[in-house]
């Protein structure tokens, strides 16, 4: 049976098993008297069954899926006698056998080849056979098993519910995983470029400029990694960014929450947030094409020296995208403090804005913090818009009518350019995804303390 | 449920009187009802000196009405207690007076309603002075989730009624000893004001209310989680009040009524039966409804 | 109050009120101000591409009188073999000459030639190879111009010259005879629907990179939302509140400050090298961009759940419900819209992402048309990058057309969310 | 097992293969091949991480292969076919709005270079003091100096550095008699940019380039032929060395400041991916890469005829690269 | 505050003295405090057949002390009132019984607390069969934001009471005629909980907890919202519920306490002064700090 079929018969499987261990569960309240006498609700037990049926089944399912093609691998492979001695070689030979066996008829066909090819294609014949064996074996075996087990005294509630955690625990997990994968992918790279370039010398340096020699035979130039610009170029980009968005959003958010009849919020809401989904190349054109020279017009004609890309220009249009993090975000959690704080205030003679300001912000501030730091988040993770409107240069600058660059640019702009995976400066990209990690670590634990300091829990 | 006139006792609907046969078993006679239709309010409900004056004042939420052309006047340092069956409307009426019923949507008042002769509803109206003359202490307490000092000083500082520090300490000291908390409290002024007992939070809630010390003040059962002690502190406060204020207060407690109160209105599904002087309204009720509630015989 | 009278209060009161009504009023007036400030943005910038792509589901064809001349195609019968080496480009440049007879000159020729689309030859064999009565046959087809025609056209109806580009002047001079004769007409682009990626600007679609989209964005909602919202009601309602939890706390926020590329290297390390999942493939895509949306998720989720007021929770739990039961049945429910706009923005961010998907070969010429979550795809975001970066002037009006379907694929996504919201919004 | 072509590389060499890809399709029964665009150097790292069907069978470079990458290539068993597949023009083009420019190959070095020779004559170096164009030269304009060009990333400003740069250092002759005394320092003179802010960094979108300058008069840009080609009404290339960028002046070698663009074949997978053998067929086959080719089309500079005629009988016979100096 | 022993009077410090003094005008005698030390509660707080039993009750909220050292059975089908001062303790004593104070972030219990015989607490407890068993009606309101309908529904539905829908109804109409509210909802049964007079809420959670049919219930000022009529109505049912199960009731109407109670607790700042019947405790007090409290001489 094909894997999709496999699966919705499992499905299938799921819902009768959740069915029979509900009926199953009255039926036994029945004898015992009624319902009540169940440990727990009949549904239940419903979920319970489902869940034996159901689970084992599906993560069997998933190892086999994931295992399945290197073990009838490890077979075909096996079978042939002159095998190349170089894993590369039996790639390609394995390669050559999965196309054989697809009917893709490429290269000279030999009797051994034909061989292997035909034992690959009933050995995935077979493995299909078991598979669909197995795994429906194993739903209907534990379905049954749990069914039977069944009784009025078996707390199926909890055991329901420590699955479901168990689930919850995982999910939350997940994060973890990322963040250990995050740093495992850039820690050996990072050790590596600290072997070439002292970390101190990245730490403080003044002075970036990554034209390491690219070929053997092109000494050149030797390349500056001094990391203090593009965090200077960071902050500085960041920082406009957040003193558009902040402000804007957070003064939407409130007037959308507070002050908006309900067709308004209905409307400027979700329009708002389409400023999150437009793609970032839009807002790079629009920074660099009509905002950055705006800028630099508007800066000369007041005589100040201004550069054709500047921090501002894209400060100001990240700035933009990133409203609706702030705005819907503080919206919901604005709208989810009770109306009694409000009639609290508002009954004292606050106007609005004071009850707002005093006694609904901060009562909503966790979530508000929350929103501003995706933001915050999403400004230090932006690309495409600093390098078109803000340039590539790492010029270590106060002044935001220059042209500045920033980690994540850099971080990019190393990894798809033209690399050499050994030169420090590929190795670059790591070292400084890493100084990136680590330093928006510390300010998010800054941030959650200040969070806790503040926080004012209603109710 | 709101549009329905009382009838007299025997022509209630069937269904009706079982259900609350069922109800009651103790509290006989309940549906002795008074043979009484309420068209208009007896008693008098008008004064000459009146601080508030509401006239034909009716309350939807939404479809449903839940005041039913109420008129009265409040007099000036009177204390008026209103007095009626749970959901007769007394909360309702209370928050039309200083307009709280502005933030409940749907919720729309009809008829004048005048502070001083002057205006309460109209577009030109201000509400902040408004709700900074006529103060309120609401029937659920619900304080602030700032600190217990930050809760009593927060209306002198968005008024900006004390200047000083000093000035504002001196406020939030005696709110709070007036409304007899200061003890509890002194020593935890800079916790929050959500970790307090009920009790201890009502009576935050008053002292919130008195601290900006306004004209009127309105008080949705103040006394409800309080023991008796802290009552008597309470219903002390509103006596001394009464020099120079306007309260007007809803109450479960016919002795608090009768013990504070000069005037005593009886509110009975949505609409005002009878206003009275305390005295009047206690010894000598004018209304059937209104004797039936005090002697304990509707609900 | 002992020592202030009532009426030194109202004085006082009085005194600022004026002062804090214009505060109101100012107040009020950032608050239209921000909401004008972003919905004119977001003006600004539709107008800004739809008046660039507009243009792009308009298309120019052309008229030609074809004939399937056995002896110009080479063939004699009409079979797979034959038609694989037909000569259809000697069909459509036989048309073309009988239609301008007098042009000779190789250099000519080769300009008159230019006017179809090269994709007529395709089209030519396809319908020869659905239909093959009409070898021999004549018969008059329109096909797409070639992009340089379909610029000069449309640059006509803008100005009298029009932009010629690299268009000759002989050659401009053909087009405005066969567009005066209708022979050259303006049509609507449905190539653009249906095809997939091509490198002939005329024949471009946005098909392939929809498609992908969708698969993708379908992998990354199936799995970032129920992971999300799990992680979140794990972290905010069963895990214990100690350091622990803050450091996990701390580190999903940080991790919505990790460039987004560095999960497109995660994303090579673990599903592609590791797990051996094909590259290019819409399902390691959505998996990637899953790990990318979930701090957004996580964080929007947990900031709902932490508004929920815990007098809710204690009613259920007085009522004897398990803590499972107070989040599924009050919890939740009360949290779901602002969880909803932790989807809404993370999706759009999903939508709109380019480099991570550049790690695992999402950044690719695809011309087929995906049918699953393995075969190999490209994505909206990244169909609007590689054509706004390639030379011809012709893809130009289609990025911004690209744009505009990627802007509605996020405005029908959002609609079904906000609604969803709005359904389950209350304020207690 | 994968039925399709898979291609990695560069994006200059990416609008090219794509072409040669769809065409490959539509032709022939085969899938249309994937076409990455990872850059050179991403495009040589996964190219040579080895052999079987999860690695690229084909990778496009707009620069030679290097020693390292094609070492590292052989230590994983991946036998590399060179495919030299034509040519890039790189230009120095303004806006169409100002005046056209007329440049040596000195005039771009002593304008960008970041330490150029002392002015007064004698030789040694100073850091770059030009601020306008007519500093370095009295008959160009009196403009700041601002040029947008690719990051230090980017192949083609290797190549720019390389061909323009290196060309108007060279004339030098104090400098380049380094080349053979001191390569390192003749290299550092020659190759390095300057960075304050007359030489912009500007990211690899070509087509950004174009509208900045168009919205720029005053400003230089650098990038490949093809966007000059498609929008001759908004930018103008400057002429070098009298030569303007033309489409057969870049073909006849008298332009300066072109170069040359490769496609790299994995030699084991010729017989393991179908259609390969083809579509390098279809590559080398004079309607693709011919002087009318549809790759000319689409602004790639055809080789000289008889260079095409030797790659293409190398690619059919397969033979392998093994070491850089036979070119 | 917590950790402070009661002196007799004289021995207060002075400031104190003063503040209270301050507080107090019309209260008299106040400070006259009874001179007694609460050492050990005095009175029978042990009962044979106990439902509840606590030993040795600490409670904390963070750093402060609540409940100190608090001994006392509540015997089966008994009803047993709880009264104090506000603050006093009550409502954290009874939120022990079930357990409600693990929910309060800093809240920590020590001491033996059992139900017929199981602990309450201990690592292995199952904490949702102890309060479906002992349920509760809380001081403040909390109707779900839900309807009317499902806020009482909503109990039986997770416990498994009602498996058919008429069932539920049925369970839902008699709860809400149990608590008195049935009359004034039943049109609208689907409108939110919260958008219910404070009263009618108050019911609303009554009927709530009654649903479920918990063995003990525990109720916090159950009738501080309500009218005497339907303040009676409650009382009925308790005593009616008495029958079956097992009351705590919390309440600061003394004439309440009196009238559905069998034992009578008597809290004072954490700690439970006196235990006795009912009758012993309002007619014959031991402790002389009950005396003065149920004499209204202190709060
Ligand atoms: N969450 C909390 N955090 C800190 N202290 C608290 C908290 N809840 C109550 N307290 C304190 O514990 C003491 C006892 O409170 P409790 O609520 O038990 O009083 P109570 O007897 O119920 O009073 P009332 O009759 O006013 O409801 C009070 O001093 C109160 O301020
Ligand atoms: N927000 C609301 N939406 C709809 N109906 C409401 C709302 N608030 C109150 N009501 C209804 O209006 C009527 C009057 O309510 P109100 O709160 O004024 O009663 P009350 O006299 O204060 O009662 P209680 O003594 O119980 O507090 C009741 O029937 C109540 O159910
Ligand atoms: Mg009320
Ligand atoms: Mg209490
Ligand atoms: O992508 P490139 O390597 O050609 O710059």
């Amino acid at each position: 049976m094909q894997t999709p079929t496999l699966f919705a018969l499992l499905l299938l499987m799921i819902l009768v098993a959740y069915g029979t261990g509900f009926s199953r569960a009255i039926a036994a309240a029945r004898s015992s008297g009624g319902v009540r006498s169940l440990a727990s609700l009949p549904s239940y037990y419903g979920v319970h069954t489902a869940l034996w049926c159901g689970l084992p089944a599906l993560i069997i399912l998933g190892f086999w899926l994931a295992f399945d093609d290197a073990i009838i691998r490890a077979m075909v492979m096996g079978a042939i006698a002159d095998k190349p001695e170089s894993i590369s070689g039996q790639n390609l030979l394995y390669a050559q056998i999965q196309n054989l066996a697809a009917g893709n008829l490429v290269g000279e066909m030999t009797p051994q080849l034909q061989a292997a090819a035909e034992r690959l294609t009933s050995l995935r014949e077979s493995g299909r056979w078991m598979q669909t064996a197995i795994i429906l074996i194993l739903a209907v075996g534990l379905g049954a098993f749990a069914m039977l087990r069944i009784s009025p005294e078996m707390r199926a509630r909890e055991r329901v519910e420590k699955v479901l955690r168990a689930i919850l625990l995982i999910c939350a997990c997940a994060a973890i995983f990322t963040t250990v994968g995050i740093l495992l992918s850039v820690l050996f790279e990072s050790l590596r470029f600290f072997q070439s370039v002292p970390v101190t010398e990245f730490l403080f340096g003044l002075q970036w400029s990554p034209q390491m020699a690219l070929r053997a035979d092109q000494v050149g130039s030797s390349g500056a990694f001094g990391a203090v610009p593009l965090f200077t170029g960071t902050l500085m980009v960041s920082a406009i960014a957040m003193f558009v968005a902040v402000p804007v959003g957070l003064m939407s958010a409130i007037y959308l929450a507070e002050y908006a009849s309900k067709r308004v919020r209905s409307v400027a809401k979700p329009l708002l947030e389409i400023l999150a989904g437009v793609p970032t190349v839009v807002y790079g054109f629009f920074a660099a094409l009509t905002v950055a020279p705006f800028i630099r017009d508007l800066a000369q004609s007041v005589g100040l020296e201004a550069s054709s890309e500047s921090a501002l220009a894209a400060g100001l249009v990240m700035g933009v995208m990133i409203i609706p993090f702030v705005s819907s975000l503080s919206d919901d959690v604005i709208n989810a403090v009770p109306q009694s704080l409000r009639d609290g205030a508002l009954g004292l003679g606050s106007t609005r804005s004071e009850t707002v300001r005093k006694v609904v912000i901060p009562a909503a501030l966790p979530g508000i913090v929350g929103g501003v730091l995706l933001a915050v988040s999403r400004a230090i993770g932006e690309t495409m818009i600093v390098v078109m409107a803000a340039g590539l240069a790492a010029n270590l600058t106060a002044n935001p009518l220059e042209s500045v660059t920033t980690v994540t640019v850099q971080i990019v702009t190393l990894l798809v350019g033209d690399q050499e995976f050994d030169s420090p400066k590929t190795l670059a990209a790591f070292a400084l995804g890493l100084m990136l990690f680590i330093s928006t670590l510390i300010l998010n634990f800054i941030a959650l303390h200040v969070v806790k300091k503040y926080r004012e829990q209603y109710d | 449920m709101t549009t329905m006139t009382l009838n007299a006792g025997g022509t209630a609907p069937a269904q009706d009187q079982a259900d609350q046969a069922a109800e009651s078993k103790t509290v006989k006679n309940r549906e002795a009802n008074p043979s009484a239709e309420v068209n208009e309010t007896v008693g008098s409900p008008f004064c000459d000196d009146a601080k508030l004056r509401m006239r034909n004042v009716n309350v939807f939420y939404g479809e449903a009405q839940a005041i039913h052309d109420v008129s009265l006047d409040i007099g000036r340092n009177q204390v008026v207690a209103m007095i009626g069956p749970s959901g007769c409307g007394k909360s309702t009426f209370l928050r039309c007076l200083n307009r709280m019923n502005d933030t409940i949507e749907g919720c729309r008042v009809e008829g004048d309603l005048t502070l001083d002769g002057d205006p309460i509803y109209g577009p030109k109206v201000d509400v902040v002075p408004l709700r900074a003359r006529v103060g309120m202490v609401f029937q659920k307490p619900n304080p602030f989730p700032k600190s217990i000092y930050e809760n009593v000083a927060y209306g002198p500082k968005i008024h900006g009624i004390a200047s000083r520090r000093a000035e504002l300490d001196e406020i939030v000291e005696n709110s709070l000893r007036r409304a007899g908390l200061w003890n509890e409290v002194k020593d935890r002024l800079d916790k929050p004001g959500t970790g307090l007992s009920g009790g201890q939070q009502q009576r935050l809630c008053i002292a919130r209310a008195i601290a900006v010390s306004p004209e009127v003040i309105l008080m949705d059962e103040p006394c409800s989680a309080l023991d008796p002690i802290a009552t008597a502190r309470i219903e002390e406060l509103i006596d001394e009040l009464r020099e120079n204020y306007t309260i007007a207060i809803v109450t479960h407690s016919m002795q608090q009524a009768a013990r504070v109160s000069q005037r005593t209105a009886y509110f009975h599904l949505g609409k005002l039966v009878e206003v009275n002087d305390t005295e009047t309204v206690f010894t000598n009720p004018e209304h059937a409804l209104t004797e039936a509630y005090i002697t304990g015989r509707f609900g | 109050m002992t020592d202030l009278t009532q009426t030194q209060v109202r004085e006082r009161i009085e005194a600022r009120l004026a002062n804090r009504h214009r505060k109101e009023k100012i107040f009020r007036g950032f608050g239209i101000a921000s909401i004008a400030f972003g919905v004119l943005a977001v003006l600004v910038l539709f107008t800004d591409i739809i008046s660039k792509g507009s243009s792009a589901f308009v298309q120019t064809d052309i008229q030609l009188q074809v004939t399937y001349d056995p002896a110009t195609l080479g063939i004699e019968t009409v079979d797979e073999e034959s038609l694989a080496w037909a000569n259809f480009d000697g069909v459509i440049r036989n048309a073309l000459r009988e239609r301008f007879p007098d042009v000779s000159g190789r250099r000519d020729k080769r300009e008159l030639y230019s006017l179809v689309s090269s994709g007529a030859v395709f089209e030519l064999r396809e319908r020869l190879e659905a239909n093959p009565e009409l070898l021999g046959k004549t018969e008059t087809l329109w096909f797409n111009a070639d992009d340089d025609v379909d610029t000069y056209v449309k640059s006509l109806s803008d100005s009298e010259e029009g932009f010629l580009g690299r268009t000759s002047e002989q050659k401009a001079e053909w087009i405005r005879t066969l567009y005066a004769s209708g022979e050259l007409e303006k049509r609507f682009n449905t190539t653009f629907f249906t095809n997939g990626d091509s490198r002939e600007p005329e024949q471009a679609g946005i098909r392939a990179a929809l498609m992908g989209s969708l698969f993708t964005l379908l992998v990354t909602l199936i799995l970032s939302f129920p992971i999300g919202v799990a992680a979140a009601i794990y972290l905010e309602e069963f895990a214990p509140k100690n350091r622990w939890t803050d450091l996990i706390e701390v580190n999903i926020n940080n991790l919505a400050a990790v460039p987004s590329i560095v999960f497109g290297l995660l994303g090579l390390a673990i599903f592609i090298n590791f797990f051996e999942l094909p590259r290019s493939a819409p399902l390691v895509g959505g998996l990637v961009l899953t790990l990318m949306t979930l701090p957004t998720i996580i964080i929007s989720s947990r900031a709902s759940l932490k508004s929920v007021p815990p007098s809710i929770r204690e009613a259920a739990m007085g009522m004897g419900a398990s803590r499972m039961q107070v989040v599924l049945h009050h919890v939740l429910p009360l949290a779901m819209p602002g969880m909803l706009t932790g989807a809404i923005i993370g999706m759009a961010q999903a939508l709109g992402e380019t480099a991570p998907l550049l790690m695992i070969g999402m950044v690719a010429f695809i011309v087929d048309v995906p049918s699953g979550i393995t075969d190999p795809s490209t994505v909206l975001p990244v169909q609007i990058f590689l054509w706004a970066d390639s030379p011809e002037r012709a893809f130009v009006e289609r990025t911004s057309a690209a744009i505009m379907v990627l802007l509605a694929v996020l405005i029908t996504m959002n609609t079904c969310a906000v609604w969803l919201r709005k359904k389950l919004e209350r304020r207690w | 097992a994968r039925d399709h072509i898979s291609i990695v590389g560069s994006s200059t060499v990416y609008p090219f293969t794509t072409v040669v890809a769809e065409r490959f399709s539509r032709s022939t029964q085969f899938k249309t091949p994937v076409v990455e665009s990872t850059g050179t150097g991403g495009g040589m790292k996964l190219f040579c991480q080895g052999v079987g069907e999860s690695t690229a069978d084909l990778t496009g470079a707009s620069r030679r292969i290097k020693q390292s990458e094609l070492e590292m290539c052989n230590d994983n068993g991946v036998d590399v076919v060179e495919v030299q597949i034509g040519y890039d023009g790189i230009v120095l083009a303004n806006a169409k709005t100002a005046k056209p420019f007329a440049l040596t190959r000195k005039d771009i070095f002593l304008a960008l270079a970041k330490d150029v020779p002392n002015p007064d004559g004698s030789e040694s170096l100073v850091a770059n003091p030009y601020k306008t164009w007519k500093d370095v030269n009295p008959t160009l304009p009196a403009h700041k100096i601002e040029v947008l060009g690719p990051p230090p990333t980017s192949g083609t400003r290797d190549a720019f550095v390389e061909l323009a740069m290196e060309g108007g250092c060279k004339k030098y002759d104090w400098i380049a008699a380094k080349k053979s005394s001191d390569k390192n320092a003749y290299k550092s003179i020659c190759h390095n940019i300057r960075e304050d802010g007359a030489y912009v960094e500007a990211g690899e979108n070509d087509n950004l380039i174009v509208n900045k300058l168009a919205a720029n008069p005053n400003a230089l840009g650098i990038f490949g032929f093809s966007f000059l080609d498609q929008n001759a009404d908004k930018v103008q290339g400057s002429l070098i060395e009298g030569q303007e960028p033309t489409f057969e002046s870049i073909a006849d070698n008298s332009y300066p400041v072109s170069r040359p663009l490769f496609v790299y074949l994995k030699k084991a997978h010729v017989d393991v991916v179908p259609g390969i053998k083809q579509f390098m067929a279809e590559f080398t086959s004079e309607r693709a890469w011919g002087e009318e080719g549809y790759l000319a089309d689409k602004g790639m500079i055809p080789l000289p005829t008889p260079q095409r005629q030797q790659v293409a009988t190398n690619v059919r016979k397969l033979n392998a690269l093994t070491n850089l100096a036979a070119k």
